[in-house]
């Protein structure tokens, strides 16, 4: 099996352990990652909000540049990435007039023929051989976080059940995962204003976190770098607000989905980027003797 | 094909059939239609490259119906022409026995769903030098077309060659024949030739099973089998139905989907 | 004025949508080009595709049918009939090198007086713009000695 | 030759005024085959019909086209008045000279000279049209119901009392429908069920009506006035002559665990029961699928208890076919499942019900005997929220369309919960109050300002459960958009009014024409709201679109009226505009070839085969034959004939061929 | 007596020039995507090379397939009635094959049989044949079964025969039509000896006096049965045979005016016998066909004195379904009666 791949700037940045884990747990799947060649940002937070032609012109260079490296499929572990994509991807189709122009922005031909797919959409493709791949079954109650970006607007991305997404649970349970049913899949975790807000992104982590706590979850299981950072970079300002609020602080780690698996085919936690996030990733021992890591 | 013969006379002598609808040697080495009715009128039957004519007309020709149960030698588009007159109730099933080509002899279909399972196992009627000219013409403008079939047209002399050789022609009182009121003109003028070739298409829409008879028959060389072709290509692609498939009535056009896609109503 | 070429219109339109919305016209007064000739057939089920290739060959140079809109037809299903005979006759005109641009099918509900005028009036224009539908004139009386 | 008279109209001026009428009817006059020609200030007028008839006498006319307005107005009119001269109606043709013609184009050479083409046309058609006879269909004076909801119920009675048999058809084991399920109803808040239920007795009792519950109709033929309808009884698995309704049976099923369809799945009933314990008839019902006895062939208690052997394990479903003259498709509606919900959890939450559960439980014969209890733990719920529109108004729920009914409920619910737990909480979250209606808004604004029910502009998000309690997360637009957020005990939606699930195909047996939503649609939105496009069959209640009760039984009555009126006739008399197969001499005896493909085009299955036999009685040929009861007159089948041995009177191939030609 | 003479390949483009010249159309067998049909030419290279015979006959330069007889219009009071004249215009036939060029005779044998049809003979008379001996034959050729020669002189003005080095024709000029056609250029016509000719062979098939005189007796045999079983009763045979002389009447009107056609028919059409009354005398297939043969071969004798059949063959190669007449002939004249 044969992916383009866009990483796009936060896994070469924030999230490089969700780079460095997507690329281990695929090899070890036996899918080769092609990198699309001399890629560009894709537009996210601030292009499509300030010019609409750059919006499609971005991305579209992006898909252009896989069209003409072959590729059929572009990986985007970015939710941000991916979402970007498909919007462009979707108004260039519903619109050919508007193609030319592009063309001529981006210098090269646009067909429309690449199909742009997440994280979540792959692993979900290949969870019967991850679990028969996988050697340390993962046995946790994880609380599956997936955000809004991609599931929504169910329109454009068309990816699972936009209101209580499934394939993240599929996806762990094919490693021997517990995922919890609890009401916070695709609350807001207040990406945007990461920088800007972040009273606004610790009340809203909170609220995730606690939700998730309650429910008994051991970790909270992610696909997307904002989603992430928010939960994990912003851990203080959430367990601050908490406290002030009369709820329990937590340490409850957050993994990204590519990182669980890597640990459930017996990839070693450094090469999955365990140690880079600020909770470390503290699991309760659980009877199988694998789990209960610690890094 | 050794066994033919000895497989035909043993259809009569068994009578099993009265009469059986075959390919004799004609003029200049051709093939001409034969209908034999005992063993002796058997034995000049053949069966081979030659014997491209459809047959299924004689299938409804009163003079040969009157002999009673039938055989005819099929080629596919014979055994579809069979078929869709099942569906149109001019012959019973199992009122035919349709030998088909078997390696060395012929295989005996004796039932509609004998022949449909032999049929999904055809490949496709139309020839390639068919095809070509077909999409040569469709390729072509409106008025390019216009002058052409004008031109071929023009030859037309109205002998209903075309009519005649067709399987599915086989109404007593062709709407050409009908006079009251007077559709189609009948003398062979540039009115009466287009106004009955364009009738004849498409009465055979949904219903032409792609033999190209009538382009054969015809004495003046006007390739008259594509028109009914396109016509019935039309219903292919639009509503995904084919004459002489089933036994079974599915004419295109005499049923329909509420959501059948067309782009030109407005 | 006077030399500018009136277009013979000719249209089949059924009885129950087509027909009284072409009333609704004239009961709303709506002025529309007086080119067309309606006949009045049932339904557009009824329409043999002979009238069509007739009303050519009897001078016309447009022809409008019309009817009730899908799932409007007052004997439930005659249009849907009449669609199915229409797309194959369109392409089997087209095939033969007739000029179908002279046809306009419609659906014209009892209740579109209005369409029917624009109907009518784009329709009569177009025709003009297309002039005399000479091809087919031009076959009268050709093949006789 | 023909002897045509033509009789140009000029509508006082509204024909004259742009069209030259005198010359009309002069170059007319020359038309060959016309022998009178002329023009007339108001030929609908006494003394214009005098003037008709006359001519027909004075110049033995064997045709006459009248120029006026258009046919649709005049046509039935001058045909009278040329058959009263002694001439076929039928050979009276009607020029639209009016709105075809003068109306539409501005005064001049033109439209007098389209004034004068439409007439040739018309004389064309008329030399070539045949005297024709009206057909008389007897009239079978028994109507059928279909569905015994109070729409049904209302219907029935109504045509029962005007002196007519009616058949009336329930597919559950009772009548009552959904009316029957309710507690009380708005804005009178009186008990549907003491409201009801005198009605449905008197249904079952009227000598006029039969009952037929759990029947299901299954197959129509024949048209208006001769329906022919096959109804399937489903198999009860009792004797309803021997059964008394006593209950024995009932009381004693050993298995009560089954959720109760009547009570919305909130109650549990035996395999034997009767719905509710006011049922119509009161004979109880067999559910195969969860009795003992048919699962594990063990059992036979309700058997042995039967004090009168009615329990009939062996009984099988049986059809039973019926002659009927109209028919009323009674049969309502159903609510939208929580289930299609997944921001409110995908129906997973117990305490998540919908409007009609909420009904049973408000309802004193209901499983909580009136007492608001939450299905998941029986507990009085403080907080009850309320969201309207749930579903309605909603494209994504492919509902955008108003439910009509869910404001003024939504308000009962929240008054009956307020006056049942006092101190309790009901919200409602709701995009507008529509409450059109008598005494419909003074009720909502009831249950704000008397019963301090609160109610939120905005929708809801989502609903979670936490800590046992429901989190209703919405927003109030009013409040600029803000959030809110509602700690509820119970949350009831009330759900979108849809259409039947099997409407479509019920619709489909009868041939009648449906909205995309699977409601059936009327004839005619405004005038013929009660008819369908299939002359014979009327409509009643929630089946044609969501109604409230007064509305539901209005339209049942004006159903009934229809039918009353159709009844009133013994002959029902159709215009002889039906498609014909022709006649030839023998040999030939028909050009039908019987190909039979015309079959299928025709839209009311009245193409039938009919063998020709020879003198010796042996079938020479099979050939199509038109049942004139059935055609409608289309013409597809004409149409649709290679041959063109199918004909349609009065717009016959040689008709449509002569004004063709005569273009 | 005809005069014989050489016409060189030049001498014979002098001729078609002169002949254009003097107002006459040429009509001459064409090479139309391998379809021999007759077309206008204006010079002998135009003519089709190596030709056996035209598809269709060269009847329709006396009996077009469409023909205009009168047209009207209706007033009120009274029919206004417009004689169509036929556009007779002057014309030659060249090169067509001795076979045909005799059919001529059976045409007018029923054209001035009593009243004499104006359209024919206008046409007629302005119609000169320049006929073409033929070098080849094949299968479907009979003509000297029934009389004819593949040099037979038989109805051309002119017979041209190819000479042996291809130089040029030998031609025989026969009648005064001929002449005046010579008389256009008379130095394009060397007079010279008979040179040696060697026409196509085509051996006699059957015995026609014999089989004249015994189909009255076979009326009733089986053979036309079993011929005529794969007959599919098309018109094919009768349109391309150049002394079919059946035709129909045909009104072409609206209620203001009209035209009356005369159009090829065939006896081969189950409609051309059907009475009104809905009986028709021949029913079947093989009335038809046995009505052909004795038409051409008992009827015509009898009535005209000559055969309604030239032997040329067109009708066997013409038949979508190889009705091969001079097989049939030849099994009708041995078939024990």
């Amino acid at each position: 099996m044969r992916i383009g791949y866009y990483p796009g700037c936060s896994l070469l940045g924030s999230s490089r352990e969700f780079d460095e884990s997507t690329r281990a747990v695929l090899k070890a799947l036996d899918v080769e990652l092609v990198e699309v060649p001399d890629w560009n940002c894709c537009g996210a937070s601030s292009a499509h909000v300030l010019d609409h032609e750059l919006s499609l012109a971005l991305p579209a260079r992006i898909m252009a540049l896989a069209e003409a490296a072959g590729l059929d499929e572009i990986l985007a572990p970015c939710a941000a990435c991916s979402n970007r994509l498909l919007t462009a991807r979707q108004e260039l189709s519903n619109h050919p007039e508007k193609r030319a122009e592009i063309e001529t922005a981006i210098g090269m031909p646009y067909a429309g023929r690449v199909r742009i797919v997440n994280v979540l959409e792959v692993l979900d493709r290949l969870k019967d051989r991850i679990a028969e791949k996988c050697v340390a079954s993962f046995q946790h109650s994880v609380a599956c976080y997936y955000g809004c970006l991609l599931v929504r607007p169910p329109r454009v991305v068309d990816f699972d059940r936009p209101e209580d997404p499934q394939s993240l649970d599929r996806v762990m349970a094919s490693v021997g995962a517990n995922p919890i049913d609890w009401p916070f899949k695709t609350e807001c975790c207040g990406a945007a204003f990461s920088m800007t807000r972040t009273d606004i992104v610790a009340k809203l982590g909170a609220k995730i976190l606690s939700g998730a706590v309650k429910r008994g979850a051991e970790a909270l299981i992610v696909a997307c770098p904002m989603c992430h950072s928010n939960l994990d970079l912003r851990r203080d300002a959430i367990n601050a607000h908490l406290k002030a609020n009369g709820g329990q602080p937590s340490d409850v780690p957050v993994l990204f989905v590519t990182q669980v698996i890597g640990l459930a085919l017996g990839i070693d936690p450094k090469t999955l980027g365990l140690q880079r996030h600020l909770v470390s990733v503290q699991l309760p021992k659980a009877e199988s003797a694998t789990a209960g890591t610690t890094v | 094909m050794a066994d033919l013969v000895s497989q035909a006379k043993e259809l009569l002598d068994s009578g099993a059939v009265q009469v059986i609808i075959g390919y004799a040697a004609g003029t200049n080495g051709t093939r001409r239609p034969h209908v034999a009715r005992s063993a002796a009128q058997a034995a000049c039957l053949v069966f081979d490259e030659g014997c491209v004519q459809n047959l299924a007309s004689y299938l409804v020709k009163p003079e040969v119906k009157r002999f009673g149960k039938a055989a005819i030698l099929a080629r596919t588009a014979t055994a579809r022409a069979a078929l869709q007159l099942m569906a149109e109730r001019q012959i019973a099933d199992g009122s035919v026995r349709i030998l088909v080509e078997a390696g060395d002899s012929v295989a005996v279909l004796d039932s509609a769903e004998a022949l449909e399972a032999h049929l999904a196992l055809q490949a496709e009627g139309i020839s390639a030098k068919d095809r070509e000219l077909l999409e040569r013409l469709r390729a072509m403008t409106h008025a390019e077309r216009w002058a052409f079939w004008q031109k071929e047209l023009a030859r037309c002399v109205k002998c209903y060659a075309c009519r005649n050789s067709c399987p599915m022609c086989y109404c007593e009182r062709c709407t050409m024949d009908c006079n009251r009121p007077q559709w189609v003109p009948v003398p062979s003028h540039a009115v009466g030739n287009l106004e009955y070739h364009t009738v004849r298409a498409m009465h055979l829409a949904g219903r032409c099973v792609e033999c190209g008879e009538c382009g054969r028959a015809c004495p003046v060389g006007i390739p008259v089998h594509l028109m009914t072709f396109h016509a019935e290509d039309s219903v292919r692609r639009q509503f995904g139905s084919e004459a002489g498939r089933t036994a079974k009535l599915d004419y295109a056009l005499s049923t329909f989907k509420p959501d059948d896609k067309e782009t030109f109503i407005r | 004025m006077n030399e500018r070429f009136e277009p013979k219109i000719t249209a089949f339109v059924c009885n129950w949508c087509t027909y009284a919305g072409a009333d609704l016209t004239g009961t709303s007064r709506i002025k529309y080009a007086s080119n067309v000739r309606i006949i009045r057939v049932p339904c557009t089920g009824r329409i043999d595709f002979m009238l069509i290739l007739k009303a050519f060959e009897r001078g016309s140079d447009g022809v409008i049918v019309s009817g009730c809109h899908p799932n409007d037809c007052h004997y439930t299903s005659g249009n849907y009939h009449a669609r199915r005979r229409w797309m194959v006759f369109k392409e089997q005109l087209e095939f033969m090198g007739v000029d179908t641009d002279r046809i306009t099918f419609s659906w014209v509900s009892a209740a579109e007086g209005a369409k029917w005028a624009e109907l009518v009036n784009d329709v009569t224009a177009k025709i003009r713009a297309l002039g005399p539908h000479e091809a087919f004139h031009a076959l009268a009386g050709q093949g006789i000695n | 030759m023909s002897r045509i008279g033509i009789f140009i109209c000029h509508c006082g001026e509204n024909i004259s005024a742009t069209v030259d009428c005198a010359r009309v009817a002069e170059e007319s006059g020359r038309l060959p085959g016309v022998v009178h020609s002329v023009d007339y200030k108001y030929m609908c007028s006494d003394p214009g019909q005098r003037m008709i008839q006359e001519a027909i006498r004075e110049h033995r006319l064997d045709g006459v086209v009248v120029a006026a307005c258009s046919p649709r107005m005049h046509e039935a009119t001058f045909r009278r008045t040329v058959s009263e001269a002694g001439l076929n109606p039928y050979q009276c043709e009607v020029a639209n000279l009016r709105e075809h013609c003068s109306w539409v184009h501005e005064k001049g050479e033109s439209t007098t000279q389209k004034a004068i083409d439409l007439v040739r046309l018309l004389v064309e058609k008329v030399k070539r049209n045949k005297p024709l006879l009206p057909i008389q269909v007897p009239i079978t004076k028994t109507a059928l119901v279909v569905g015994g909801g109070v729409a049904g119920i209302q219907a029935a009675i109504d045509i029962a009392n005007a002196g007519h048999k009616v058949v009336l058809v329930e597919k559950s084991p009772s009548i009552g429908g959904h009316m029957s399920q309710l507690s009380e109803t708005f804005p009178t808040l009186d008990c549907s069920q003491c409201i009801l239920t005198p009605r449905m007795v008197e249904a079952a009792q009227h000598p006029n009506i039969e009952l037929m519950t759990y029947s299901e109709v299954e197959k129509v033929e024949g048209f208006i006035g001769n329906f022919k309808v096959t109804v399937r009884k489903k198999a009860r698995k009792v004797d309803e002559k021997l059964c008394t309704g006593c209950g024995l049976c009932t009381q004693k099923c050993p298995n009560k665990k089954i959720p109760d369809a009547f009570n919305e799945g909130l109650g549990k009933r035996g395999a034997i029961y009767v719905p509710f314990p006011q049922a119509v008839p009161n004979k109880p019902v067999i559910d195969t699928v969860n009795c003992t006895f048919f699962k594990t062939g063990k059992c036979k208690v309700c058997e042995k208890v039967c004090p009168t052997n009615a329990i009939r394990f062996e009984q099988e479903d049986s059809h039973v076919t019926l002659d009927i003259g109209a028919i009323v498709l009674a049969t309502g509606f159903q609510l939208m499942k929580t289930e299609a919900f997944p921001e409110y959890g995908y129906g997973q939450h117990k305490d998540i019900i919908d409007g009609m559960q909420f009904e049973r439980l408000a309802s004193a014969s209901g499983p909580t005997l009136g007492a608001i209890q939450r299905p998941s733990d029986g507990k009085e719920p403080g907080t009850i929220v309320f969201i309207a529109c749930s579903g309605s108004r909603d494209r994504a729920k492919g509902v955008p369309y108003c439910s009509k009914i869910c404001c003024m409920y939504t308000a009962k619910h929240a008054m009956l919960y307020k006056h049942k737990v006092h101190g309790g909480k009901a919200y409602v979250f709701y995009m507008d109050i529509r409450a059109a209606g008598k005494a419909y808004d003074e009720f909502t604004r009831r249950a704000i300002e008397e019963d301090e029910v609160s109610y939120i502009r905005g929708r809801v998000s989502r609903i979670y459960e936490e800590d046992g309690q429901l989190v209703v997360k919405g927003v109030d637009t009013l409040l600029g958009g803000m959030p809110v957020e509602i700690k509820a005990d119970m949350v009831v939606l009330a759900t979108a009014v849809q259409a039947q699930e099997d409407s479509r195909a019920l619709a489909q047996t009868l041939h009648v024409s449906y909205d995309s939503y699977g409601f059936f649609a009327e004839a005619h939105p405004k005038l013929r709201p009660v008819e369908t496009n299939t002359a014979g069959i009327f409509l009643a209640g929630a089946c044609q679109a969501p109604r409230d009760i007064p509305e539901t039984v209005a339209q049942a009555s004006g159903a009934a009226a229809k039918v009353a009126g159709l009844f009133s006739k013994d002959e029902l008399t159709r215009e002889p505009i039906v498609a014909v197969v022709n006649r030839q001499a023998p040999p030939l005896f028909s050009t039908c070839v019987g190909c039979f493909l015309c079959q299928s085009a025709c839209p009311y299955s009245a193409i039938e085969s009919e063998e020709i036999k020879n003198r010796a009685g042996e079938v020479i040929r099979t050939v199509a034959r038109v049942n004139p009861g059935l055609c409608q007159g289309c013409g597809t089948c004409v149409a649709t004939c290679r041959t063109k041995a199918i004909d349609l009177q009065g717009y016959s191939n040689e008709q449509l061929f002569a004004e063709v030609m005569a273009l | 007596m005809a005069e014989t003479y050489t016409i060189s390949n030049e001498a014979l483009d002098r001729l078609f020039q002169a002949m254009a010249q003097d107002g006459r159309r040429i009509l001459a067998p064409v090479d139309a995507d391998g379809r021999i049909e007759l077309q206008l030419v204006a010079r002998p290279a135009d003519v089709a090379q190596g030709y056996l015979q035209t598809i269709l006959s060269a009847k329709e330069t006396v009996f077009p397939k469409v023909e205009r007889l009168l047209s009207y219009e209706l007033e009120p009071s009274k029919v206004d009635l417009k004689d169509a004249t036929p556009q007779a215009l002057p014309t030659v036939l060249f090169g067509i094959r001795p076979c045909e060029a005799s059919a001529f005779a059976a045409l007018d044998a029923v054209f001035n049989w009593d009243t004499r049809d104006a359209f024919f003979n206008a046409r007629w008379q302005n119609l000169a044949v320049i006929g073409m001996a033929c070098t080849q034959s094949d299968a479907a050729c009979f003509c000297t079964s029934v009389g004819g020669a593949p040099d037979s002189t038989k109805g051309s003005d002119i017979l041209l025969k190819p000479l042996a080095d291809a130089s040029g024709y030998q031609a025989e000029v026969l009648t005064d039509k001929g002449r005046a056609i010579q008389a256009l250029v008379p130095e394009c016509f060397l007079s010279s000896e008979p040179s040696p000719f060697s026409p196509a062979v085509v051996e006699s098939a059957f015995d026609q006096p014999a089989l004249t005189a015994k189909l009255p007796g076979l009326f009733d045999n089986e053979l036309w049965v079993d011929q005529s079983l794969r007959c599919i009763g098309c018109g094919a045979c009768a349109f391309v045979c150049p002394t079919c002389v059946c035709f129909d009447i045909q009104e072409e009107a609206d209620a203001k005016k009209g035209e009356r056609l005369r159009c090829w028919d065939s006896c081969g059409f189950s409609m051309f016998t059907l009475h009104a009354s809905g009986h028709n005398p021949r029913e079947k297939q093989s009335q038809r066909w046995r009505q052909r043969v004795y038409h051409k071969f008992s009827y015509y004798p009898q009535r005209y004195g000559m055969l309604g059949c030239v032997g040329c063959g067109k009708c066997t190669r013409a038949c979508p379904v190889d009705m091969n007449l001079k097989e049939h002939l030849k099994d009708a004249a041995e078939v024990q009666a």
